[in-house]
Order: structure tokens, then sequence, then C-alpha cells
């Protein structure tokens, strides 16, 4: 699989060229032909991008725990660095998402963005890129420029296209990742020095004594917490969420979010088993905390944006469950829910720029009565509503009932308040949907506003297929992760077998 | 006390005689004369007229110059003393080290010569 | 009779050093002063190096003397150089005035 | 050891030849000849640049022990000229409009390279006591340049007092090592401290107070905290071209020499100085991050961000290690494209004839002038470490060395301090992006500067294309240091 | 005599109190003397000009007027020391024992003959040069000191000429110096002594030195043609505008000094010091001390002598003999006779 076609390099730069050729043939007088070129261009890249990133989900070898379609390039010979890449059953599907939610967002900006449309594009194919690259990227050095890359244009796109308080946002989503993920430069750093590479296949292999597991998860735990986000380093979710422009917040929610999960997948459970263990009970106190906190916040919002940004903070928490319940369950139902959650949070994202466009504003008590006017909205919106609360039937469910059951396993107080949170996701879901589709409508605005048009609906076709999809038949996903999860499982229980975990377990208190 | 110190003592001697040798005039004839300052007598002289203002004032930047000059041609002499004495013993590398020193400093003079910083007037 | 060794040297060296850069900084009146506050650092530095070189019978220390002399005289030359652009400027060379740039 | 050896110094032999030639040919032609001699000085920057590339990998000792050609040498060296060559061709316009059109001008920088490029290749207490002051003559000089500006002569006279400060203690510092090393060459030095760690000996305290005493010196000339008080006023007051030119070669032939003369000498005695690199290189990178948050004069701003960036490359020092050196060697190489293509955005701040410093008049520029807006946006996310732009690699690789020499503490520090600094950087991307214009810069901005600006923009974005060779370069430099 | 001569020297050199005597009775033998030549110093310029322009010059005071310089000095001594209101009065005294005292203890490396010197240093020609390079000092201090304008402008200009004319006389010596191959006076008058008398003294090898030395001691000491600092039209009296009585004899008596010094150290580099122009009988017979006097006075009658003849300078002409043509021209005589030697093997020492 070294040889032939690279496909994952394709894919990852792929976007990267179509921003060049956006940014050469953008030299034109009159804006509105730059405009309207960028868009084409971009619409057109991503969508190929994604039509080739299909190969990945045909051609994959579901039987197999190896990562596939690998490709390597020396590249600084002298730290025994090499451009690595490579996909198992975790990270393919994340790469589908990214280059699925791509042409999405840029449907859905088509309207919404009217200047500097140009730099928009172009910023848009540049963080599709990385984030593809993060997620194929074999090699931690590569890994970590790809991570840390991601902030450049999502800096640029909540700061100049944003909302009023687009700077503060912006500066806030930018210094908390970087300050995380700094911290995790070091770790990684110290993980070279320590097994001699930077090659994550033998890092996975490699065994880092107890101690240096320690600090290492420690390191790694500060950018993803920051990133994934968990409470209570998540405050800058809240802000990014609401000051990026829809397409943003749609990128954020659906892939930037699970870069932290992914980030816990690859590197703090595999590689840190010892030390994973050890901290699982923190996360587990962290998450529900999360779930639980931040849902009650969610219900108190006023604006759509920050409610269903608390939200993606509380489903997050399941996540981070689900994955240090370190069991077949709790891994695979934290990925599908990081998977159904990149698609419904998208969506609801979508949703809300949708009555965005129209009347420019998100705060909830300026609506009531859509049905009326927006039938086919209501139903969309309602559908997604249901996804998130974790409507059997949808994707939603699949993820958050396989996390229950993967941490009731391990921890039955944990099951118990995360399913307490499921109770209040689904309270300020309904109740939000209540206050904003039905009643009747009263303002004066609403009654003239237009239901969606095709193009719109062609953005929602796709997600609404898949999160049927995925939760009608979930198997076709699942059985693409199990065997890379199913090692992880089993080389974790391995590692804390053979480790001298009770003692470093024992100091902990809870236990 | 060292050889060194013993062939200089005689200066130092010398050197406290010829203080006392002044002081020793410049007490004498304050103390012979008389002494009757008055205040104009102890006014700066200035062809007559009264001093109209603080002596100290500036005065042409290339008194200046030929200051930082001086030091410059000055310490290359310092340099050229201890060469000229050992000369025999440094040879043609000496020499020729020496020339090149010249060299250096000749271009600076012309520049400066160039430039009008030995000009008056 | 009081022996003068390498200690006494060294330590009227430091002296000097030491009033050389206490000119510099609790100098609060003229830069001239401080023109020759560096001055007398370098000279404190050249005792040294004359001192140690006999001690050591070791020539490079007069010559580093030697050498330390002609920068000396250079930077002394540019210094006064620069202090008389500056005072055409300024019209004052008081310490407390040169405070166009803060921060 | 006597010998000559002519030949390993020759491409200095020739600078300083074409110096002098050109100091004849400018006060001949007057300053009408300004602009032949500058680009006569630019070649002949060239001309000693291919020479000594040429010559790259060789080790030689020449003129009687005091002066050293090794890799490591010739790499700071080309590194040095490049600073000099570019920020020179940045300031021909400037130098022309603001009045300072003189041939001293190109003259003296190139003495001050000179002296760099002498101060580089010290082997010797001596020899490399005449290249520092022949370097920073030069520049005091130079920081006064525009003798009817209260600013720069202003500038000029703060530079003057405090590099003269930091001479005389660094000339203390030597004086004491002389005295209780007996020597001034390094080969003596390195083989003194080898001989009293063989004999488990501690090093004379004399010795130690001459150490801490150059060190202190030294730190000055690349303004490192706590010498740095002298950086934001000259880089504020001196002509911008100038300080373009301060905050690159000189501070990149200052680090060699403080890397040489730690290295070489005294690497035998990594335990004494090791804190005290340690803790100016925390402490600059500390000061550099929080004090720029409150500028508002962009060459200030850039006067602090040099302090940190030397805070950063002193943390591949503090690990004393070849890998610290090597990283050192990565971070000054990309530092020097930063800074030039940082200070070529800076030059080009003229708004209505007149330059503006002030960073709010970046204000829009991202659409009043979107390429140069792209390029300075490349270099401060490139200044704040931010992959896969080039400043990743050097903070990367200085780390890399800390952790390795096992400095956590630094490390997480000089990291922390990295997220505080982005602030800033971030700030400039904020105004020239977010914010709407005011009033937009003068154009044309001139060919050789926007070829400067492409030019230092491509490194930035594309170095991680050529990391693999830089980096067997620095290598190869890095492993002459610690031969001998 | 012999007898005298023995009592002495067994006293000066074996007897304790002696030896500790010994240094102070040979400086009282050089200071009186030199002294009394000032003083008739003064009264062979009026002389010696009075000669030349056809006049008597002083004949009241005494026979001829030999006691002129006495009663010059009584009156001096009665007269009242003003120190000016504005003056600093501390540096405003200094200033003119500075001055006198820098021209006497020049003379303490001057040999006198091969063995009669009182500090056999060996490196007098430094030691020399060092003590005439202060003299600036003294003119300076007065200048500012006094704080008045005149002085003031007067000892700037006088400074400025002083130092001008220092450099081309280092690289004088520096000339001579490349010649003997050593720093100690004693060795610097040896090394004329040569076959040829008085032709193998350095004044003909070196005869553009020599000239240029001669011409920059009158610089040095502000003498005519180059007394432009004290120029009466111009600046009055220069920078002793304020002195009177006592501190105005100081500097009369330290410049006429100086002169005297200079005069020496031209004979020493230049005229052979001490040595008799030819090695032979009747020249042999005279004491070295005799010759070195004689040398002396011929150079000073050469100071008068261009005083009487020559018009003053002005200023500008004055700084640029000194830096336009004395300075590269004894430049490129040191490096000429540095050429000359290396190429034809003839340095000193080697």
């Amino acid at each position: 699989m070294t040889t032939g076609w690279p496909l994952l390099s394709t894919i990852t730069f792929l976007p990267l060229a179509g921003a060049l050729i956006i940014l050469l043939i953008g030299r034109h007088d009159d804006e509105a032909v730059v405009a309207k070129n960028a868009r084409y261009m971009a619409l057109w890249t991503s969508f190929v991008t994604f039509v080739v990133s299909l190969f990945l989900w045909t051609e994959f070898d579901r039987g197999s725990a190896d990562f596939q379609f690998v490709e390597r390039v020396d590249w600084i010979p002298a730290f025994n660095i090499s451009y690595h890449m490579g996909v198992d059953g975790i990270s393919m599907m994340f790469v589908l998402l990214s280059t699925l939610l791509t042409p999405l967002c840029v449907l859905a900006s088509w309207n919404a963005i009217q200047n500097r449309v140009k730099e928009y594009m172009v910023a848009f194919l540049v963080l599709e890129t990385l984030m593809v690259g993060m997620f194929c990227a074999l090699d931690i050095v590569v890994f970590y420029i790809f991570f840390e890359g991601v902030l450049i244009p999502m800096f640029l796109i909540i700061g100049i296209w944003g909302g009023g308080r687009r700077v503060y946002a912006a500066f806030k989503f930018f210094l908390y990742t970087l300050l995380g993920s700094v911290l995790m430069l070091l770790a990684i750093l110290a993980m070279y020095f320590d097994a001699g590479t930077t090659d994550i296949p033998t890092l996975l292999a490699h065994n880092f004594s107890t101690a240096m597991q320690t600090w290492l998860w420690l390191a790694f735990f500060a950018s993803f917490a920051v990133k994934i986000p968990m409470w209570p380093v998540h405050t800058w979710l809240p802000d990014a969420h609401v000051e990026a422009p829809t397409a943003g917040s749609v990128i954020l929610a659906g892939v930037l979010l699970k870069m932290g999960g992914y980030g816990f997948l690859r590197f703090s459970l595999p590689m840190m088993p010892e030390a994973s263990d050890f901290f699982a009970p923190f996360v587990f106190s962290l998450s529900v905390v999360a779930v639980i906190y931040t849902s009650l916040v969610a219900l108190a919002q006023e604006d759509m944006k920050k409610l269903i940004a608390y939200s993606s903070v509380a489903h997050m928490g399941f996540v981070t469950i689900g994955i240090f319940a370190a069991n077949q369950q709790g891994i695979e139902g934290a990925i599908f829910q990081m998977l159904s959650h990149g698609i419904v949070s998208a969506a609801l994202f979508l949703c809300v720029g949708v009555v965005y466009d129209r009347l420019h504003t998100r705060l909830i008590a300026r609506y009531d009565g859509l049905v009326q006017r927006m039938p086919a909205y209501a139903l969309v919106f309602m559908l997604f509503m249901l996804a998130s609360v974790g409507l059997p039937g949808t994707s939603g469910f699949v993820g958050e009932f396989l996390v229950l059951v993967g941490a009731f396993q391990v921890n039955t107080w944990v099951a118990l308040l995360a399913a307490t949170g499921m109770v209040l996701g689904a309270a300020y879901m309904l109740y939000l949907y209540r206050r904003i589709i039905f009643g009747k409508i009263t303002k004066d605005d609403l009654k003239a506003v237009l239901d969606m048009d095709w193009r719109e609906k062609a953005v929602f076709a796709p997600l609404i297929v898949l999160v049927l999809w995925m939760g009608i038949y979930p198997a076709s996903f699942i059985d693409v992760m199990a065997p890379s999860v199913e090692r992880l499982v089993e080389n974790y229980q391995t590692a804390l077998a053979n480790s001298e975990g009770p003692l470093l377990a024992g100091l902990w208190p809870l236990r | 006390m060292n050889a060194l110190l013993a062939e200089y003592l005689p200066i130092l001697i010398f050197l406290g005689i010829a203080i006392g040798l002044s002081v020793v005039i410049v007490v004498a004839s304050y103390i012979v004369a008389r002494q009757r300052p008055d205040s104009e007598k102890v006014s700066a002289y200035e062809c007559g007229f009264e001093a109209f203002d603080d002596a100290r004032s500036r005065f042409d930047v290339r008194f200046y110059l030929v200051a930082i000059l001086f030091i410059i041609f000055d310490l290359e002499v310092a340099f050229l003393f201890p060469w000229a004495v050992s000369l025999g013993d440094i040879g043609l590398f000496g020499f020729w080290s020496m020339v090149i020193f010249l060299g250096i400093l000749t271009v600076g003079f012309i520049y400066e010569w160039k430039k009008g910083a030995l000009e008056w007037e | 009779m009081l022996e003068i060794g390498l200690g006494h040297y060294l330590t009227v060296a430091a002296i000097l050093f030491t009033l050389g850069i206490f000119g510099i900084f609790l100098n609060r009146k003229n830069v001239i002063i401080i023109l020759m506050s560096i001055e007398l650092m370098l000279l404190a530095v050249n005792i040294n190096f004359v001192a140690f070189s006999t001690h050591l019978q070791d020539l490079v220390g007069q010559i580093f003397a030697m050498f330390v002399l002609t920068v000396a005289a250079a930077e002394a030359a540019i210094g006064l150089a620069i202090l008389v652009v500056y005072f055409r400027n300024r019209g004052s060379i008081e310490v407390e005035d040169i405070n166009m740039m803060k921060g | 050891m006597s010998e000559m050896n002519l030949t390993a110094a020759l491409p200095e032999i020739f600078l300083a030849i074409a110096g002098m030639l050109l100091l004849m040919l400018g006060v001949f032609r007057g300053n009408s000849g300004t602009r032949l001699v500058l680009w006569l000085t630019v070649g002949s920057f060239v001309v000693v640049f291919v020479m000594i590339a040429g010559m790259m990998g060789r080790n030689e000792i020449a003129m009687g022990g005091l002066f050293v050609a090794d890799a490591f040498g010739d790499f700071m060296k080309l590194l040095a000229l490049i600073g000099s060559a570019v920020t020179l061709i940045m300031s021909i316009r400037f130098i022309e409009r603001e009045d300072m059109a003189r041939f001293e001008y190109p003259v003296l920088i190139l003495f001050a390279t000179l002296g760099m490029l002498l101060m580089i290749s010290a082997n010797d207490l001596l020899s490399l006591y005449m290249g520092l002051e022949l370097q920073s003559l030069s520049l005091y000089v130079v920081a006064a340049f525009r003798r009817d500006h209260l600013r720069s002569s202003e500038a000029g006279l703060k530079y003057f007092v405090l590099g003269a400060l930091s001479s005389g203690m660094l000339l203390y510092g030597m004086s004491m090592i002389y005295g209780f090393a007996g020597t001034t060459s390094f080969e003596g030095l390195a083989s003194l401290m080898a001989q009293k760690l063989a004999a488990g000996e501690e090093a004379p305290i004399g010795l130690i107070v001459g150490i801490v005493f150059l060190a202190a010196g030294l730190a000055f000339k690349i303004s490192a905290v706590p010498f740095h008080m002298w950086t934001p006023d000259v880089y504020e007051g001196a002509p911008t071209p100038v300080t373009a030119f301060f905050a690159t070669a000189p501070k990149i032939a200052a680090m060699a020499l403080i890397i040489r003369v730690m290295i070489e000498p005294f690497g035998d005695m990594v335990a004494q100085w090791q804190q005290i690199i340690w803790f100016i290189s925390l402490a600059s990178m500390v000061l550099g991050a929080l004090a720029a948050i409150y500028q508002t004069n962009i060459k200030r701003l850039m006067a602090y961000s040099s302090i940190g960036h030397i805070g950063y490359a002193l943390v591949g020092l503090a690990a004393g290690t070849e890998e610290g050196v090597r990283g050192i060697l990565l971070y000054l190489t990309i530092y020097l494209v930063m800074n030039l293509g940082t200070f070529a955005c800076i030059l080009c701040m003229r708004q209505k004839d007149v330059m503006v410093e002030g960073i709010e008049d970046l204000k829009g520029l991202s659409k009043t002038n979107p390429l140069m807006a792209f390029a300075l946006a490349a270099f401060m996310f490139s200044m704040a470490g931010i992959p896969p732009l080039a400043g990743f690699f050097g903070k990367l690789y200085v780390f890399l060395a800390a952790i390795e020499a096992g400095l956590y503490f630094l490390a997480v520090f000089g990291v922390l301090a990295s997220v505080v600094g982005a602030f800033y950087y971030l700030r400039i991307i904020k105004l020239m992006y977010f914010d709407e214009p005011t009033e937009s810069f003068d154009r044309p901005i001139g060919r050789e500067m926007s070829l400067i600006l492409t030019g230092s923009t491509l490194v930035i974005l594309l170095l991680f294309l050529v990391l693999g060779p830089l980096l067997d370069g620095t290598a190869l430099a890095a492993a002459s240091l610690f031969e001998g | 005599m012999a007898d005298v001569i023995n009592f002495f020297s067994d006293f000066f050199y074996n007897n304790p109190y002696g030896q500790v005597a010994f240094p102070f009775v040979k400086i009282f033998a050089i200071l009186i003397p030199l002294l009394l030549a000032v003083a008739y110093l003064t009264y062979a310029e009026r002389k010696v000009i009075g000669a030349m322009q056809l006049r008597k010059g002083p004949n009241v005071v005494g026979p001829f007027g030999l006691l002129q310089p006495i009663a010059d000095a009584v009156k001096l001594l009665f007269k009242e020391t003003i120190l000016p209101a504005g003056a600093n009065k501390i540096v405003f005294i200094m200033a003119p024992m500075l001055t006198f005292v820098l021209a006497m203890i020049g003379w303490a490396v001057i040999p006198f003959n091969a063995t009669l010197v009182l500090a056999d240093i060996n490196v007098g020609i430094l030691y020399l040069f060092a003590i005439s390079s202060l003299g600036v000092y003294g003119v300076i201090m007065a200048g500012w000191a006094s704080n008045s304008k005149y002085p003031f402008l007067g000892a700037l200009r006088s400074a400025a000429q002083m130092v001008s004319y220092e450099v081309s006389m280092g690289f004088v010596i520096i000339s001579v110096l490349l010649l003997v191959g050593s720093l100690n006076l004693s060795d610097i008058v040896m090394a004329q002594q040569g076959s040829y008398g008085i032709f193998s003294w350095f004044w003909l090898p070196m005869l553009p030195m020599f000239v240029i030395f001669f011409i920059s001691i009158l610089a040095e000491t502000n003498r005519s043609p180059f007394d432009l600092p004290e120029g009466e039209s111009e600046l009055v009296a220069g920078f002793f505008v304020e002195y009177s009585s006592m501190p105005f004899a100081l500097f009369f008596l330290g410049e006429y000094a100086n002169m005297i010094l200079m005069s020496a150290m031209t004979a020493i580099l230049f005229l052979g010091g001490w040595l008799p122009p030819f090695d032979i009988a009747p020249f042999t017979w005279i004491p070295g001390p005799i010759w070195l006097f004689a040398k002396i006075a011929l150079v000073l009658f050469c100071f008068l002598w261009v005083r009487a003849t020559f018009p003053r300078y002005r200023y500008d002409q004055l700084m640029r003999l000194g830096w336009k043509v004395f300075l590269p021209f004894s430049l490129f005589w040191v490096v000429l006779t540095a050429g000359v030697l290396v190429a034809f093997d003839m340095v000193p020492n080697s």
C-alpha cells in the first residue's frame, strides 16, 4: 500500500491547490466577478476533494486494524522526522467528515458572505487541508503542525467575518488553544527523546515509564481538553461559536472539536495507558460536570448559537467519558458520538444560519411561529434537534447509548449522571424548538420570511441522509472502526496488566 | 624597594622640590605684596567693557575635531614607539605589519582631509 | 615597608571600576561625566591588565592594554561627536533631558 | 600557531580593503556617489558571501591563533552578510528621501559588518574585543546618523553610553579571565578548563567573576534582559533602516560570539555559566512578551520582540549541547528572515510622504494593500511560532535541545511566554485584517522592497520544504564548534 | 682637588645620610643653574632682538643691564596677586604652578654627559615627550579657570596648536628612534657618536626631520612666529590675561624653561648631546656638559633669531602647516626611514 497513487496526500493538498488557483485567478477589477469565481472554484475544489475521499470509504480494508493508504517520505532525516501519512478505522471517518462538511460550508456561505469572498474561500480551503492532514498524519510533528496550523485560518475566519465581538472571540480562541498545544509540543519533544522517533506507529508500540506517562498525559491533556473542550476550559467555545460566521461555527463544531477527541484516542490512551487509567476518574468528573453544568447553562441561553455551543460542550462530555471508559463500547460510542455530533451540530448551526441570513439576529426571543412560514425548515430543524437529543433512529442515539453502556461497565455513577445530562439535553433543545418554531407569529418581519431555497435544501440533504443512515444502520460505520478500536482496547488492557499500575492508581482517592 | 622604583625616585624628589618651589614663590608674593582687591580689579578683563556673559560659552566645533584627531594620531605614535625600538627583532614582518597599519591610518587621514576636517576659516 | 602587590592593584582597579559604574548610573547631571566614567572604567581595566601582566610575566596583558587604550580613544572620539550632535539638536547635555523616548 | 595563514581570513581582508577603497571612492566622489558606493558595498558583501560559501566546511586557525575559520563561523557570517546586504538595499529609498544619503552610511555598515565577521571568527579575547569594538563603534555612529534629528541623536547617545558601559564590563571580565587563567586564547582557556576538570579542581573564583562579567557584557550586545534597557529607545530613535540593521546582523554576530565564548573556552564550565544563561534567557522571554503588549510604536514593539526572540535563542545555549547550538543556528536563520521581512514592511509605512510608526497606522492594511498585509501577517504568525510557518521550527528545535538537556522548567516557561507573545503579534494581524482602514500607505513601495518582501515571505511560508538540508547545514556548523 | 672629589664621592656613595642627600644635591645642581638660565634667557632675548633691530636692549640696571632680570623678578614679587571674581580660584592658581613644575621636572632625565644624569631611566625620551605633552594642561586650566573670554579663546587656540604639532614631533622622535633602537637618552646621544664627528649626528641624515622638529618646538612653546595664542592684537595676552604677580611669573618662567628644555631635546636628538663636534684634541678637552650647553645656546639663539625675523602666522596657516604638511611628511619619512633600514639590513639591535 505504500506504492500507488498517494490518495491521502491528494485529499490533503487538493484544497490547497484550489486555494492557490483562487488566489491566482482573483486578479480582476470587478469585485463581484472575483467573488463569483472564488465561490465556484471553492465549491468545485471541495466537492472534488470529497469525491476523491470517497475512495477511502470504498477502498478501506474493513478487516484490518493497521494503518492504510500509508505514504512515507523522509523530511528531516537529521531528526528522523518523515512525512508519514496513513489512516486507520478511527481516523478515516474523520477525514470523510471533514471533506463532507467543507463543501457544505462553502454552500452555506454562498450568500451570507459578501465581503472579501476570495480570502474567505481561500481560508476555508486552507483549513480543509490542515484538518485532513491532521487526521492523516502518522508523524507526531507533522500532526502537530497541522493541528496548530488550523489556528491561523480559523482565527482569520472568526476575526474577519465574525459578529460584533469577533475580535475578542478570535483572540480568546487563538490564545486558549495555543496555550494548551504548546505544552503538548514539549511533551512531543520529550517523547521524541524517550523513543528516538516521532513516528506514530512506532510510538504506539513504545513503552513510556510511568512517571513520564503522567507528565506527558497532562501535557497532552492540556491541549486536547481545551480543544475538545472540557469544562472548565470550554469558555472560548461559546464566544467563538457565537461570533464566527455560520460556516465557521459549522467547521468548528463539526471538525475542530473532534481534534481533541481524536488526540485522546490517538495519543493519550494508547501511548500513556497507565496515566490514562490513573487520570480516568479525573476526566470522568470533569466530563460529568460538563454534561450537567453546561446543559443547565444552555437552558438559560438567549442566543441560539450560544445554546448550541453549550450543547456541544455537553456532547463532548459524553465523548470523553466514552474514551476514558476505555472499553470497546465506550470508545466506539465516543467515536460514533463525535461523528454524529459533527454532522448534527453542523446541521444545527446551519439551521441557525438559515434564519440568521434572513433576520440577522440569533436571539431566540426574536423568533416565533416559524413553522407557519417555513414548514420545510421546521421539519429539518426538528430532525436535527431530535438527533441532538438522542432519539432512537437518529445518529445521536447510537453514540450516546454506546457511551453509556461503556461507562456503565466502568463506573455506575458516571453513567447515571451522564444519563441525567441527556435528559437535560432534551429539555433545552425542545425548549429552544418550541420557542422559535411554534406559537403565533407576532413579529412583523417574520411574517414575510421565505422558506428554504433549493441551495439550502441541497446543503441539508446529505446531512439528513447521513443522520438517518447512522441512526438506522450504524453497523456500516462501526464495522469500519471496530478492528482498530479492538486493538486499541486490547493494547490498553495489556499495558495496564503489565504495569505496576496499582501503586500509582492507589494514590487516587476515588478508587 | 626594587630597582625600578629606585630609578624613578630622583624624579619623584625632583617633582616634590619643584612643587615646593612653586608654592613658595606664589605664597611669598602673596605675603610680601599688599593685597587690596576691589570689584574693578577682580572683574574679568574685556578691553575695558563690562563682561556681558559667561565666558565659557560655545566655541568652534573644530577644536573638538582637533582634539579627536590628536588623540588618534597620538595613539598611533604610542604604537610606533615600541615598534621603532624593536624593529630589529621583528624584522620584515614587523615592518610590513606597521606599514599596513599606517596605510589604514593614511586612508583615514585622506578621508578627513577631503572632508575638510583640517580646514580652518 | 608596605609591599605593593597584585592584590593592591586589583583592589584599586576594582574601586575605580565601581566608581565608573556608579558614575554612569548615579550621575544626574551631565553626559560628559558619563563619558568620563566610561574612561575611568577602561582605565581600571588597564590597571588590571598591566598588573596581571607583570604578575604573570606575560606580555599579552600589556598588549591588550594598548589595544584598550586605542579603542578607548576611538570610543571617546565617537562619544564626543555624538554628544556634540545631540547638543546641537537639544541644546542641553543634562542627563535628565535625554528623555524623548521612554518606556 | 604562529602562522599567519592569510587565506583563511581572505574574505575579511577583502572586505577591509573594499571598505577602504569605497571610503576613498566616496570621499572623492562626494555624496553624489552614495548610490554607487551603496551598490558596490552590497556587491562586496555578495563577493564575500560567495567566498565564504565556497570555503564552507573548513576548519582553520589563522593570524597566530587569533582567528578561527570553522563551519560554525562561516554559517553565522553568511547570515550576518545577508542581514547587512538586505538592510542596505532596503535603506536606499529611505536615505534618499530622508536626507541621509551620505556615502558614509554604506561604508559604516560595511565596517560594522567587517567587525561582525571578525568577532564571529574570534579565537582569542583580544580579537574578540577588537571585532566587537569595530562593530560597535560603527553602530554608534549609524544610530545617530540623522544628525539633524533629535531622536536619532538621542538614540545614538543612549546606545553609545550603554554600549560603552557594556564594553567596559566585558573588558573587566576579560582582564579577570586573563589574570586568573594566564591566557587569552580560547584554546588555552579550554585546555586549562579541561585540566582543572580532570584534576577535579574548582575554577578560581576570579575566573568565575570574569566569566560573569563577560557574559553580562555580551548580554548587553544581544540585548538580553536584564541588560536590554537600551534596545527599545535605540530601536525607536534610530532611522528605520538602521533599526532594521540593528535587529538583524549585529544580533546574529553577537549571538555567535556568546555561543563561541561559552562553548569553546568555557565549554567545560557549563555548570558555572548555565544558570546565568538560563536566567537571562527566561527573563528575556518573559519580558519580551509582557512589555511588548503595551507598545504603540511598531519599532519599539519590534525591539521587545527581538528581546524575546533572543531569549528563545538563548534557550538553546542554556542547554549547552550541540543540539542546542544547532537549534540556535536554525532559530537565528529564521529570525533573520522574519525581521528583514517585517522591517521591509515597516519601511513601507509611509503616509503622504511621511514615515509613520504607530501600529495603529496598520489598520485595515489588508484592504488597502492586501499583499503587504499578507506578508506581514505571515511574519507575525511566524514570530508567534505557529506552524507550518518558519518561526515554529526555530522554536521547535531550541526547545528540543532544552528538553534533551532536561531544562523542563525553562521550556515550559518559554512556551508559556510564547503564548503571551502571540497576543501582541495577533494584535497587529487584528489591526490589519479586522479593522477598517483609515488612510492607505503610499504606493508604489519600490521594486527592491517588493522583491525583499516576496522573498522573505516565501521563505517563511515554504521553509518547511527545505528544512532537511538547512538542518544538515546547521548540524555541520554546530558540530564544528564542538570538535575542537 | 682630587681630595675634595674623593671626600664628596665617599660621602655621597658610602655615608647613609649622604645617600639620601645626594639626589637633593644633584637636583639643586640642576635647578639653580636652570632658573638662572631662564632669567638670563629673558635678558638675552631682549639683548639679541635689540641688537638685530639696532637697539641697545636693557642697559640700565647693573653693568650692561645684567641685573635687569633680577629687577623684573623683584618687581613681580611685590605686585598684588589678583584673583578674578569669576575665576575658579584653586585651578587658577594651580595652572601656572603646573606649567612651572612640568618645565622643571623634564630636566630630571637630561644627560649632561655619559654619566652625569639625575635619573637614567630607559624610557627617557618617552618621559620627555610625556612631560612636554602635559604642558597643554597648564594652558587649558588657566584659560578655563579665568572665566574670561580672552583667556578662554587663547587657551583653546594654544591647546589646539600645541597638540597639532605634538603629533609631528612624535613622528620625528620615532624616526630618530629607528636609528637608535633605544628609548634611553644617553643611548640616543651615543648612537650619534661616529667617525665623522658633527656629520654623523642625526641632523644631517635626518635633515628634514630636524627642520620639522625645530619648527614644531617653536609651535609647541607658543613662540614666534606661532605666538598666536598670545597675539596682542587679537587676544591681548592669551591665556594669561588675568594673571599678575608671581603666578604670572611662574608662567613666564615655565615658558622659558620649556624653551630651554626643548632646545636640550633638540640637542640630544639631533646635535649629538654632549658630544664634541670632532673627536680630536682641542674639542675633546672641553667637557661634555659645556658642549651640551653650547648646543642649547645655539638652538635658543635660533629661537630668538626667528622671533626677530619672521612675521606672525595666521591661525589657519599654522594649523595647515601642522596637519597638512608636517604630519604627512613626517609620517612618510618614518616609513621611508624604516624601509631603508630594513631593506639594507641596517636596523640597530638586529
